[in-house]
């Protein structure tokens, strides 16, 4: 049992590892759909960050936070985009 | 039997967790490295979408009273995510983003005058 | 200078905060006010108010989320304060953004993909927060959470399609219909055991969906006038298009 | 310091980066993204100190509509910040 939550873990971390290394492309990019492109990447990682995080807790309940923005992330995104070509 | 078969489902479970963190991993790696908004993009989101989705039924494997719930999550982000992508593309070649210089094919330049 | 100003402005705000809140008890115990009194039952216990939450909001609400018990039936009059203040904002945005002579701007369509994606995804997201604010009592979420992703399904297609418009005169009823709802709850309590939003329904079996009396019945009002309030508030931002 | 500290370090780091980018940035439509950003680490913020409804909350406000208001803000005046 104690292997397993160990396991978890270290998904975690390294998930969050990834999700930092997004934020370096934010930091960087040069331009705004550079840094919207990040946004796109890093709503992905977070689902996933919510799912494993929510199954470390063993919450089945808190499912429901990663489906919300399963549902609503790319409204954001698509929001960026008609901005950005002119459609709003 | 059915214990060995429990735990059988939870070790491939593991090891598509395993699969779907080193994709995400690879996908921050090439938003980093790639040369230009294009590029980094068809390497992220593709990277990303199979990352979440081997996640998911990884852990609808390991308990599967979260498939259900762990399913629906993967069908949400199959239809939303390429939609996301795609209007950002179009959006960064209609806002001037050049391309790199190395890339040699542009369809998109054709099929403009249509739209 | 001025920015060096400010900062040393803040850190001392900063101090004189950390130096007011350090002192109070956050959640433990309190030892120089040991009795909680429950003004309704007029009796007195020596527990903390979390506590006392946790121990009997099962028995006295019916609802197995603490959270909407709280928001819900301890403190729903509060809830009628925000709701109001919602609303109020919503009008003043209105009011603010109209304009007489509305100037039609002509815009770029979107491309196929979007707009298809859009109008598949839109029932799905609209009967993802009904879900929300139906399932309040038992699942994390609640009539504000369920409000915010109905008007996210209305951006989806505000965005999507240029022409596209919500009719004012349909949000306003929708919106006056649930806060009557609401108000109305209340009064019918008010009316049978002499309080405010009296639980007067019966319970049922706790972890089911139709449990906990009139808390799903006024977390439904609650996220219909949300979400139309919230969908309002995009229309009259976005203006006229073409 | 176990492993779930230095996530939660992470995220508290990549919080106070992304609301300095967000004050700091010319371009008002990149801190608009920097503030989409920070709201959807806070909501895992929220998540791991085990308040789900909190952070459903933030997650359905952040995700859209308040980045949406922004942008018809920033359309309506400039986009540069003089």
């Amino acid at each position: 049992m104690s292997c397993i939550v160990d396991l978890c873990i270290v998904f975690i971390t390294l998930i969050s590892v990834a999700a930092s290394l997004t934020i370096v492309r934010l930091v960087k990019g040069p331009t705004a759909p550079d840094r919207a492109v990040a946004m796109d990447i890093l709503t992905n990682i977070t689902i996933v960050l919510l799912v494993i995080i929510g199954f470390y807790f063993k919450r089945f309940i808190y499912l429901d936070v990663a489906l919300v923005y399963g549902i609503l992330a790319f409204v954001g995104v698509i929001a960026l985009a008609r901005y950005l070509e002119g459609g709003l | 039997m059915t214990a060995v078969v429990y735990i059988i489902l939870e070790i491939i479970g593991y090891i598509f967790i395993s699969i779907g963190t080193f994709f995400l991993l690879l996908a921050s790696i090439g938003l980093i490295r790639m040369p230009d908004v294009y590029n980094r993009m068809q390497t992220a989101t593709k990277a990303t979408t199979l990352g979440a989705l081997s996640v998911l039924v990884g852990i609808g494997l390991i308990d599967l009273w979260w498939l259900p719930k762990s399913l629906i999550l993967a069908i949400f982000i199959v239809l939303t995510a390429p939609i996301g992508a795609s209007a950002l593309a179009r959006a960064s070649y209609k806002h001037g983003v050049k391309l790199w210089k190395g890339s040699v094919v542009d369809k998109y330049k054709d099929e403009k005058e249509e739209d | 200078m001025k920015k060096a100003l400010a900062i040393v402005l803040a850190i001392l705000i900063f101090i004189v905060f950390a130096l007011a809140f350090v002192k109070i008890p956050f959640g433990e115990k309190m030892s120089t006010y040991p009795h909680y009194y429950n003004p309704i039952t007029n009796q007195t216990s020596n527990m903390s108010l979390p506590q006392h939450y946790l121990t009997y909001g099962k028995n006295d609400t019916g609802a197995t989320n603490m959270v909407t018990a709280i928001v819900v039936d301890y403190r729903g009059f509060d809830t009628l304060g925000e709701v109001t203040v919602l609303f109020l904002a919503s009008t003043g945005v209105g009011s603010l953004m109209y304009v007489e002579n509305k100037v039609k701007k002509k815009v770029r369509r979107s491309n196929a993909v979007v707009e298809t994606g859009s109008k598949l995804l839109f029932g799905f997201i609209i009967l993802f927060g009904a879900y929300i604010f139906i399932h309040g009592h038992l699942t994390p979420g609640g009539g504000f959470p369920g409000g915010a992703v109905i008007a996210s399904a209305f951006l989806l297609l505000y965005l999507a399609y240029p022409k596209f418009h919500a009719k004012h005169e349909k949000l306003s009823v929708s919106e006056s219909i649930a806060g009557l709802t609401f108000v109305i709850v209340g009064l019918i309590g008010l009316i049978i055991a002499g309080y405010f939003l009296y639980n007067f329904l019966p319970f049922g079996l706790p972890t089911y969906l139709f449990s906990a009396g009139v808390i799903p019945l006024i977390y439904v009002a609650i996220g219909v006038k949300v979400g139309s309030e919230l969908t309002a508030i995009v229309d009259s931002m976005m203006g006229v298009r073409e | 310091m176990d492993l779930f500290t230095i996530v939660s370090i992470i995220l508290i780091i990549i919080t106070v980066i992304t609301a300095i980018i967000a004050a700091e940035m010319k371009d008002l439509l990149s801190a608009a993204i920097a503030l989409g950003i920070m709201s959807l680490i806070v909501s895992i913020l929220f998540y791991m100190l085990q308040a789900p409804d909190v952070a459903i909350t933030e997650a359905a406000i952040g995700a859209a509509l308040s980045m949406a208001v922004v942008i018809f803000a920033i359309r309506s005046t400039e986009r540069w910040e003089k």
